[in-house]
């Protein structure tokens, strides 16, 4: 049971997510990477912010990671976050999932990205160009 | 007793600032401190939800706040 | 609707997947990748070798892929396998979806693997220290 | 007829090469390429299952080859 959680403002580093959660006992890695997308309900964004909760945020991710454990035969897991000021384009979330076998990968890893958006104290602000909203504040 | 609440997201808007301290009879309750919040910044009311965490854990309404402990508004999530 | 399909000999390159499949469209992109595991059924692999009918194995993806397409919201799909000898720790496929929402991306990679395992004419012969044997050929 | 029937994965071993050429009457199907072959090599009946493939798509057992056709025996696959 190997978890790797990182919260931090420097650009996502892909390869070195891939290259921590590789290992010759597994069979299949599931990698889920969140990307800004330069619209919401076709209103065009011009850029989003994260703030974290960081203690707390690492401490509700690990519980996640446990669940996930504990749920399924996964062998490594990787979720690194981004926080600041992100571009279209760019990449606030990478979870990846290391198992023998790839059900336990892929489902441990959308589990993970589901309960992530659930429960993790991180705020996202999207900017349009008529002003910005903290995503999903009011009702 | 005084208790400093941190503030995320759009609680940072509705508080004017990253903490606000706020003055609590001793053994108040989150439920107590929600009240008093809610007096003081009525926006609030008007989120989707929010919760009050307590060293870094979400608190049940019930629980009792010391003021040793580390409290924080936490509106409602969006990361990811 | 855009695919990326490819077989060779050539180690599969990750990076190089990602930044392909990556798009300011999308929100979120599911990437599976396949590695050889060291054991099958607890008895030490050496090394694999992989054997592809090169041209229906691209006509066999290339419908999965418009199956995906067909089914689920999808912007991009890619899928690289690799053939030849690959040790241990190595990759074969990589498959990367992207979406505008992740719950697409998720459904359609996974329908991919699955799909290609049972459908595309891919061969694997596995390497043990007391003899070899092709995977699935025998009941 | 002559057909090259091409051969992958352990098909390529149980042929002894990577293509056999049978010799079949004209308008045979893919089921009678399948006995004749299962005849000069009785392991491909031991396989867990194998298809018949014609100009790269899996063919059925009904379909008549001609010697135009791209033949190839598909054992059971194993990719990914």
């Amino acid at each position: 049971m190997q978890t790797q959680i990182e919260i931090h403002t420097e650009p996502l580093n892909i390869q070195a997510c891939i290259d921590w959660i590789m290992s010759p006992d597994s069979g299949g890695i599931d990698v889920f990477i969140g990307t800004v997308r330069n619209a919401t309900k076709g209103k065009p964004v011009l850029k989003l912010e994260f703030e974290a909760y960081n203690k707390m945020a690492i401490n509700e991710i690990e519980k996640i990671t446990k669940q996930a454990f504990d749920k399924w035969p996964v062998q490594k897991v990787l979720v690194h976050h981004r926080t600041g000021t992100l571009q279209v384009g760019e990449i606030p979330v990478i979870i990846a999932v290391s198992a023998a076998h790839r059900d336990a990968a892929f489902e441990a890893c959308r589990y993970i990205i589901d309960t992530l958006k659930q429960t993790v104290p991180i705020w996202k602000k999207e900017f349009f160009e008529d002003g910005e909203v903290w995503v999903a504040a009011h009702p | 007793m005084e208790i400093t609440v941190l503030a995320f997201g759009i609680a940072k808007d509705i508080f004017g600032g990253a903490s606000v301290t706020v003055a609590l009879a001793d053994n108040a309750t989150t439920a107590d401190l929600k009240t008093s919040l809610e007096e003081k910044y009525p926006r609030l009311k008007h989120l989707a939800s929010y919760m009050v965490a307590v060293n870094n854990e979400y608190a049940e309404d019930g629980g009792v706040i010391t003021d040793r402990d580390e409290v924080a508004i936490i509106p409602p999530v969006s990361g990811g």
